[in-house]
């Protein structure tokens, strides 16, 4: 394998030890508990896991957008280009970081877009609060010019049209151009890819490529699709009920998982190509996040389970450069820093 | 000031806002069916005989009247007074009122046709002398005025009935300038009025229509009227204390009584001692002091002033324990239970209390109310006899006749006196049924000499208190104006009329 | 037929929770605690309040509440124009907000409920009839209707149950049918037919059950509109007649009053007041209690 | 299942329409073109297409969920449409359904054992003992505790509903059970459990199946013929094995490649197919995919293909496929009726 | 679009022709007019007489074709009780009635919109429950109850505001206020719920990570949205209006048509109770095809649909 030279590159975000809890009625929903991650400029991470694993909450957590009330992040820090964004202001966050450093593009290109007002309107917004557009001409040159960059053909002409008149990959487009207008550094790309038809899917993958290969933008992007993350991320971490279980180069996590969780989920998924009998499954439920159990968090569901398991939370193990696993099986690996 | 005294004719000069608290429905009068229609009628069209400030009747539009006999059938000779102008110049004939009862005979034009019934032939002696002769003696047409409205024949032959009722013009004090259904009606003195004492001084007069108490108050405290009539009477007090502002209070026109089921068989109401228990059974006196703020005046079948009054005529006084002893004699010792039927449209201030009030009072001698409370159109349904077959009224009934001031009880006592005849109106409203008292009412009605009137009535009204029939009397309500100091206002204190503006202006600085 | 009986005896809503979600919420208490002691008055009413409701007492008119300064301990909220006491009449006429709303809810969730089912399942020109009907119930101004309504059969507490009744069924009607209309696309519908469930099964077992919640928050609601519908009605006199007690009633009779005795223009309007103020929050508590979709405020 | 047996299909569909009015508009949706295929007992029939396409439709249609405009449905030989009384409501019994969203398919104010019992009630009268013995039969075949009888759906996971739904499905001991993307909602991690599940059931009762999936690497391992839709017209059908491995209309082998393989090592797969699905409202004339496909000529804008068998048991409908075909002596155009497609030939 | 509109057009006149079959039939039913309108006297051959010229001797049906006909041609007969034409009655009514229909329903959504905002906004704050509070409040107190304390503390004791009449906009405000009273309630939990709804939408959501600012957010990308169901219903609110105008033009003795109808009623005017009534239907209809038309310029998937 030919671990990415990460290490090397100063990191554009780096996450250590997030905490984001979420009040409920009946407590505390421990949503991210403890999540370290690292995106170096021009790099794709990819967040995969299980509904409810705490990958969106994650993704809200950098744009400090969480679910109001009730939402928070109790803990760690989140550093962007060098700045600890958990003691950044609301109005800061809202007025220098989010559109403008740090944007998203979400998963669903049908609700993503206020359907009563124009996509030129819609567009040029980012570059009129960012103060990158002076007037409302200039804002809608500019909203032709990153419309085009997300190749919607004619951008001129649709300008003025409203998000029912674009079929379901075009929305996707404009919600892309409208997360790209200010070239941010980070792009948090929830599940863009999920609502969309296999084959527009893979339009939308590319054209992500190529946008970061024009900005060097640094991409999370959160899925739960296995075959989505292969094509397009540069490393993977895999979350658990809240944490991260494995992290690495995206070949070790596909050829060489080292957590039984990785393992079972590459097992259970049915390949084109190669029929089996049996899919291997994975049995049980993931545990709750208000009231998670001490130790590690898969030791229920885990066929390799030990005793030590149930009782102590396993630090993570770097197994092998940037291959950081969470699981007391590599216990003999050195600890990630 | 008053009619009397002499006053230089001054032109009438500016404005003046005043409020009502009801409206005509009509401004013709051969249309008016119910009195407040006179109030809008009165300020414009006059009659031959009307009314004057102190009660007395005094020749109007008539010069002098008398009744003769010709070949044992009445005559009306009537002579018009002389120089009497309409409001578009013309003047007022003997044309006029042949015109006027031609249109009031007319069952396709009015709806008093019937009264004219017992009128043969109308005669035009000339230009300012009249007779009516008569196929039998009609006491009404005496006691109503003489009926007629002196009303422009020229004027209504050209602009036709649509016309008159969008412009109408009498000879009256005011002028029609405009209406406006329901809001209000503006007038204007005519400068030419005949009586040359008793006019206006004020030039516009804008009616409002006000119905509800509190704005109608309201808008005279706020000073957007300056004049207002029917003060409820729960804020009498509050308005005397005003400063700057008259009052004057006036017995309303309108007789209260309750009715009994007497025609109804085994009804308990049959027996004449039960009704006088009722009679002695309700402190109708504690009654219009608490309820009305004292603004009610007992009467005994015939209010002051009317005809047919008798001052001998002493109410029956509050005595419940007469009231239970009628009742044990009557064979009710433990009372009965009876239905009673309450309007509670406010046609009369606190009309709906006043009959709680006197039910309360009938339950606690024995009587035992089940009250109904009824809105005025299910009330006259209920009223009414003979129609349609209604519900029969089985119990006791809040009931009202107008009788008018002076007032004559006549054409009110044919209605709810005289036993029931179908189709002859007879007794369209009446639950009793005594022929003695049928045949005095007959007599009344023919009785067209005043002095012999005022005796057959008497005698009437005597009998009638006796056996407590044709209801049991209980109050006028009074009504009180309220002006403001600037306003020159003599009170006309008649029904309908009192609300007659003929005496209006405003003071001179 | 038999197990079908036993099973639809146990198949009741998971609604158990609902008393321990009560627990720690003040208002709701309190709005319950105003109902019940309404229920009371209306079931107790004679027995509770302290002088008969339509007893004159002409020589204590227009006494003031107990706390005012010429008020007497015997009347606690004065008396009115005729000595009645007031606090006796509020009770009495609880009786009668309280009937009418009863026999109103009843009838109208009745019919607007099996409308509202009947059309948004069957679909079709039942429903086109149903709801043309419902149209033109509703181009007509309510008041407006009743008004009419109220002349033809002549004021009385049965009058006012029926104008009321006709006033609301579309409204239960309207809103179950667009419930209806999207329950019976639900997956569990298609699928009890595809089981082989007849309408009746279908609409009983998995359509009634599922608005029941709703009709049980729109039947609270309505409480108070019902009983503001029928201060309106009486307050115009074309609503609860005499002997009968209403507090619009005593509202139209204080107008006179206004500036003699601000107390009786204001406690009866206080207890409509309240009593609507108290359905509304248990209405709009069952609402956010029992929609799952609401719940997570 | 050995596609050699010879046997009437259980289920056989031919010229199937559904048309929708709807508001707003004059021309009807259409939802279902042209749909015929055939399935023979005990085997997996799929239908693959991309969302919109006139799945779901279809699934109702054999569910007798909403009458088909055209077409016909054959049951065990028999007409659905003419079946009455106690014929169709031995039809109804024999054909159950699992869908797609475990959350809205089980009626949230019903207890486990309702659910379960529902269908039973509907067409027999057990005694009580008798019931209760097949609910715990039932939540026994599909791995649910004894217990759960008693629990209300919303304590449920997804996967745990799904298996309430499957033994619902299974109460009145179906043959055909028509599973509309029985796994789509769920996680990763439980789908197979469920599609282990739905294997074994099939196995141990002979049950016929007609799945309709979007995940091609599912019905690839989980169905024995598949059936590729496009905007209501079925465009490819085939042996799992002959579609997949060979795939003939471009189309297919579109949706084929653009499946993302959980493997980083295989590059994404662009510029396999333009623009999306059309609309169904007003779809394209002649081939409906000639807007996005790569290879379009002239009659594919005007023409509608005709289904040209490949072997036995597969064909597609397509013009440049079937002129690259007609070059082969074995492949005679199948003479096609006034615009039905020709029953392709069956097992 | 326009086929749809048609179609919309079609049903309110089918609601109205609905209205006036209910309303003639209703009207009819309550007994025999004439009682009222000739004096008590009057003998049978004058009655006969009225109920000829006024067509009371006819089956019910032919009654109802020949009121229909006549109405469309305007023609409802003669007031009973004021012998002018109904209509001209209704028509010189009707503008008041509109005007303070107008007002009550200015002032409710002038209430209601921020209210319901702020509420929205704020939720789980004091402002949320103050505002719940607040609407709850007015949806428990009854228009012309509000009407008569409006009047108790502004007319009787303070003496600011004029009690009756109209024509100033001092008139207009205690009306206004004591029929938008009532609507304040549901409007702003219509407002409230909706902006709930939008506030948790992704574009929102999405609107926030482009960092639009918040006022900017809320009052112009969220309100549009959550302005649709309040426009939906401000149909239904005009009804609501109309309705109310019934007591509160009582009250404020408001020179409208409610307070002419309920008169009428208990005059049993019946021509002027069936103009009256029927005008409020069409007023009504009318209103709602407005806001079937409105529509479009606030959602422009309607605009653009068909
Ligand atoms: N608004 C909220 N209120 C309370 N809990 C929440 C809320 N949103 C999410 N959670 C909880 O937080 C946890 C993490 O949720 P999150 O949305 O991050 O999961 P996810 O990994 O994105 O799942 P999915 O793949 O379904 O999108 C879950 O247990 C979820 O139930
Ligand atoms: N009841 C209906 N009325 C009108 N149009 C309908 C109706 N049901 C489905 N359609 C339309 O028919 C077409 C096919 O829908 P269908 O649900 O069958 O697609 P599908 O292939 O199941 O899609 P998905 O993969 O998204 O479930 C779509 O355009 C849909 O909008
Ligand atoms: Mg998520
Ligand atoms: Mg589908
Ligand atoms: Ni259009």
């Amino acid at each position: 394998m030919d671990p990415l030279p990460t290490a090397a590159k100063p990191p554009l975000l780096r996450i250590r030890n997030l905490q984001t809890h979420i009040a409920v009625r009946d407590g505390t929903v421990r949503a991210v508990d403890g999540v370290n991650l690292d995106i170096a400029e021009r790099e794709t991470l990819g967040v995969v896991g299980e509904s409810g694993s705490g990958k969106t909450m994650t993704g809200l957590s950098i744009l400090k957008l969480l679910p109001r009330p009730g939402g928070r992040i109790a803990g760690g820090s989140i550093e962007l280009d060098g700045t600890d964004l958990v003691g950044v202001p609301e109005r800061e966050m809202a007025r220098h970081w989010r559109g403008r450093r740090i944007s998203m593009v979400s998963q669903d290109p049908l609700t993503s877009l206020n359907p009563v007002y124009s996509i030129g309107d819609q567009v040029g917004g980012p570059f009129r609060y960012h103060g990158l557009a002076a007037s409302r001409a200039e804002a809608r040159r500019a909203a032709i010019d990153v419309l085009g960059r997300v190749r919607i053909p004619s951008p001129e002409k649709r300008l003025d049209d409203y998000p029912h008149q674009f079929s379901g990959g075009m929305r996707q487009r404009v919600v892309a151009a409208m997360a790209i207008a200010c070239q941010p550094r980070l792009l948090i790309a929830d599940e863009p890819t999920s609502a969309l038809d296999v084959t527009i899917q893979v339009q939308m993958i590319d054209l992500l490529r190529r946008i970061q290969q024009d900005t060097g933008v640094g991409i999370l992007m959160i899925t739960h699709d296995m075959g989505v993350a292969a094509s397009m991320c540069d490393r993977i971490a895999v979350m658990y009920a809240g944490r991260v279980v494995e992290s690495g180069p995206v070949r070790r996590i596909y050829h060489a998982p080292a957590h039984p969780y990785t393992q079972a989920l590459l097992a259970s998924i049915p390949r084109l190509g190669q029929a089996r009998e049996r899919l291997d499954s994975i049995g049980g439920q993931p545990p709750s996040l208000l009231d998670p159990p001490r130790g590690c968090r898969f030791a229920a569901r885990c066929p390799q389970r030990m005793a030590r398991c149930e009782a102590e939370y396993p630090p993570e193990f770097e197994t092998a450069s940037g291959h950081r696993v969470a699981c007391w099986l590599h216990e003999g690996a050195p600890h990630a820093t | 000031g008053p009619l009397a005294t002499a006053q230089a004719v001054k032109p009438a000069a500016g404005s003046l806002t005043i409020a009502f608290a009801a409206e005509a429905t009509t401004l013709d009068p051969v249309k008016y069916s119910a009195g407040v229609d006179t109030y809008f009628i009165g300020q414009i069209f006059e009659q031959l005989v009307k009314p004057d400030p102190s009660q007395k009747r005094v020749n109007w539009l008539a010069e002098s009247w008398e009744v003769t006999d010709v070949g044992g059938k009445p005559v009306l000779d009537v002579k018009i007074r002389k120089g009497v102008k309409f409001h578009n110049g013309d003047p007022l004939t003997a044309r006029d009122f042949e015109f006027s009862q031609k249109r009031l005979a007319d069952p396709a034009q009015s709806r008093w046709s019937h009264l004219q019934a017992a009128v043969e032939r109308f005669e035009v002696v000339n230009d300012h002398q009249f007779k009516i002769h008569f196929k039998e003696g009609d006491g009404s047409y005496i006691a109503d005025n003489l009926q007629l409205w002196a009303m422009p024949k020229a004027y209504f032959e050209k602009v036709g009935e649509e016309g008159f009722a969008k412009a109408p013009v009498g000879t009256g004090p005011w002028k029609f300038v405009s209406r406006s259904v329901k809001e209000e009606l503006k007038l204007e003195a005519f400068d030419d009025y005949w009586h040359k004492t008793a006019r206006p001084t004020v030039k516009n007069l804008t009616i409002k229509i006000i119905p509800e108490d509190l704005t109608r108050v309201a808008a005279f405290k706020t000073g957007a009227v300056d004049w207002i009539d029917a003060v409820p009477p729960a804020m009498i007090a509050e308005v005397k204390k005003m400063p700057g502002v008259q009052t004057s209070t006036v017995v309303s026109g309108n007789n209260l009584f309750l009715d009994f089921a007497e025609q109804v068989p085994n009804s308990p109401w049959r027996d004449v001692r039960v009704r006088q228990a009722a009679a002695h059974a309700i402190d109708v006196d504690a009654i219009v002091k608490a309820v009305l703020f004292g603004q009610g005046e007992r009467y005994v079948q015939v209010g002051k002033g009317g005809a047919g009054y008798d001052p001998n005529l002493k109410p029956y006084p509050y005595d419940p324990r007469k009231a239970k002893e009628l009742l044990t004699q009557a064979g009710f010792p433990r009372g009965f239970d009876t239905n009673c039927y309450n309007l509670t449209t406010p046609r009369e201030p606190n009309v709906k209390e006043m009959g709680e009030a006197m039910f309360a009072y009938l339950t606690a001698a024995g009587i035992r109310c089940k009250v109904q409370g009824l809105e005025y159109g299910a009330w006259i349904n209920l009223g009414r006899r003979g129609r349609n077959g209604p519900p029969e009224m089985d119990g006791v009934i809040s009931w009202m006749w107008g009788q008018g001031i002076p007032g004559d009880p006549g054409t009110a006592w044919a209605g709810h006196l005289h036993s029931f005849v179908a189709g002859k109106g007879w007794g369209s409203y009446s639950y009793a049924s005594d022929p003695e008292l049928d045949t005095l009412v007959e007599e009344a009605k023919r009785t067209m000499d005043p002095a012999q009137r005022e005796a057959v009535l008497q005698r009437l009204a005597r009998l009638k208190h006796e056996r407590v029939l044709g209801g049991l009397p209980t109050y006028r309500p009074l009504v009180t104006l309220a002006w403001r100091d600037k306003v020159d206002y003599t009170p006309w204190p008649w029904p309908g009329f009192w609300r007659n503006l003929q005496q209006i202006g405003l003071k001179q600085p | 037929m038999q197990a079908d009986a036993t099973l639809a005896a146990t198949a009741h809503a998971p609604r158990a929770g609902w008393l321990r979600r009560l627990r720690g919420r003040g208002i709701p208490w309190l709005s319950l605690g105003l109902l019940l002691l309404l229920g009371i008055a209306a079931i107790g009413g004679e027995a509770l309040a302290p002088w008969d409701p339509n007893a004159l007492d002409l020589a204590n008119v227009f006494k003031p509440p107990a706390w005012h300064a010429e008020g007497s301990a015997a009347h606690w909220l004065g008396t009115d124009n005729l000595g009645r006491d007031i606090a006796s009449r509020i009770i009495a006429g609880a009786r009668v907000s309280v009937t009418v709303a009863l026999y109103v809810i009843v009838l109208s969730g009745g019919i607007g409920a099996l409308i509202g089912l009947v059309a948004g399942y069957f679909g079709g020109w039942v429903d086109a009839v149903l709801m043309r009907l419902a149209d033109i119930q509703m181009s007509i101004p309510s008041l407006a209707l009743a008004l009419v309504v109220a002349v033809v059969l002549d004021p009385s507490f049965s009058t006012v149950v029926v104008v009321i009744v006709i006033t609301y069924w579309t409204w239960y009607a309207r809103i179950i049918r667009s419930e209806v209309l999207s329950l019976k696309e639900r997956d569990y519908v298609a699928l009890a037919r595809v089981a082989g469930c007849s309408n009746l099964t279908i609409l009983r077992r998995h359509l009634l059950p599922n608005v029941s919640n709703t009709l049980l928050v729109l039947a609270t609601l309505q409480v108070g509109q019902v009983i503001v519908f029928e201060a309106s009605l009486s307050f115009l006199g074309l609503g609860i007649q005499q002997p009968d007690v209403s507090w619009g009633l005593m509202l139209a009779d204080a107008r006179n009053y206004m500036t003699n005795a601000w107390w009786l223009i204001t406690l009866p309007g206080v207890a409509i007041m309240l009593t609507c103020l108290a359905s509304n929050l248990v209405g709009d508590w069952l609402r956010d209690t029992l929609d799952p979709r609401r719940k997570q405020r | 299942m050995p596609p050699e047996t010879p046997a009437t299909p259980l289920l056989e569909v031919q010229g199937l329409q559904k048309h929708f009015k709807v508001r707003h508009s004059r021309n009807p949706v259409k939802a279902v073109e042209q749909l015929s295929f055939a399935v023979p007992a005990g085997s997996t029939f799929a239908i693959v297409g991309e969302s919109g396409c006139g799945k779901t439709t279809c699934a109702k249609l054999i569910l007798g969920l909403e009458p088909p405009s055209a077409g016909s449905i054959r049951f065990d030989g028999r007409d659905v449409a003419s079946l009455a009384g106690a014929d169709r409501r031995t039809w109804r019994r024999q054909v159950q359904a699992v869908f797609q969203d475990p959350y809205a398919s089980l009626n949230p104010r019903l207890r486990v054992a309702t659910i379960v019992a529902e269908p039973i009630l509907a067409n027999e009268k057990p005694t009580r003992a008798e019931l209760d013995r097949r609910i715990a039969e039932l939540l026994d075949v599909v791995g649910l505790p004894a217990d759960a009888a008693r629990r209300y759906p919303h304590e449920f996971s997804g996967g745990q509903r799904q298996r309430v739904a499957i033994a619902r499905a299974l109460a009145l001991r179906p043959r055909l059970l028509v599973l509309d993307e029985p796994t789509s909602a769920l996680d990763v991690s439980i789908r197979a459990q469920i599609l282990n599940l739905l294997s074994d059931i099939q196995q141990q009762y002979g049950l016929t199946y007609l799945l309709i999936a979007h995940d091609l690497a599912l019905v690839e391992h989980f169905a024995d013929a598949v059936g590729v839709m496009y905007l209501g017209d079925m465009v490819e059908q085939g042996p799992t094995a002959q579609v997949f491995g060979a795939p003939r209309h471009p189309y297919t082998r579109a949706l084929l490649a653009s499946v993302l393989r959980p493997d980083p090592d295989v590059p994404l797969p662009v510029g396999m197919i333009r623009g999306e699905i059309g609309s169904a409202l007003a779809p394209p004339p002649g081939c409906k995919f000639h807007p996005r496909c790569p290879q379009a000529i002239d009659a594919c804008r005007s023409d509608k293909p005709v289904p040209t068998p490949f072997s036995p048991l597969h064909w597609a409908a397509c013009h440049v496929e079937a002129a690259r075909a007609t070059g082969a002596p074995t492949a005679a155009a199948p003479a096609a009726g006034a615009g039905t497609h020709l029953e392709p030939a069956l097992p | 679009m326009p086929q749809f509109l048609l179609k919309r057009f079609g049903l309110g006149l089918i609601s109205i022709i609905g209205a006036s079959v209910v309303i003639f039939i209703i009207s009819r039913l309550s007994g025999d007019p004439i009682v009222l309108l000739l004096p008590v006297d009057a003998p049978p051959a004058v009655i006969e007489a009225m109920r000829k010229t006024m067509g009371l001797d006819q089956p019910l049906w032919r009654q109802y074709l020949l009121f229909a006909q006549h109405a469309l041609l305007g023609d409802f007969g003669n007031s009973y009780r004021w012998q002018t034409p109904a209509l001209s009655l209704v028509l010189e009514r009707l503008p008041a009635t509109i005007q303070l229909a107008c007002a009550g329903l200015l002032f409710s959504i002038a209430l209601a919109v921020p209210l319901g905002i702020l509420s929205a906004v704020y939720r789980g704050t004091w402002l949320d429950s103050f505002g719940k509070g607040f609407a709850m409040l007015g949806q428990s107190m009854p228009g012309f109850w509000v009407g008569l304390l409006l009047i108790l503390v502004f007319s009787v004791h303070l003496g600011w505001l004029p009690a009756f009449g109209h024509g100033t906009p001092a008139h207009i405000l205690m009306p206004a206020i004591a029929l938008g009273w009532y609507p304040v309630a549901a409007q702003t939990r219509i407002v409230r719920s909706a902006m709930l709804d939008v506030l948790d939408s992704d574009y929102i959501r999405m609107g926030r990570a482009l960092g639009t600012p918040e006022w900017l957010l809320v009052g112009k990308y969220a309100f549009r949205n959550a302005a649709i169901p309040l426009v939906t219903m401000l149909g239904v609110y005009f009804a609501a209006m109309l309705g109310g105008a019934f007591v509160v033009e009582v009250v404020f003795a408001w020179p409208g048509l409610g307070r002419t109808v309920v008169e009428a009623v208990f005059a049993r005017d019946f021509p002027v109770v069936q103009a009256g009534v029927l005008f409020t239907s069409v007023l009504f209809v009318a209103a709602n095809l407005l806001v079937d038309l409105s529509y479009g310029a606030i959602d422009p998937r309607i605009r653009h649909a068909g």
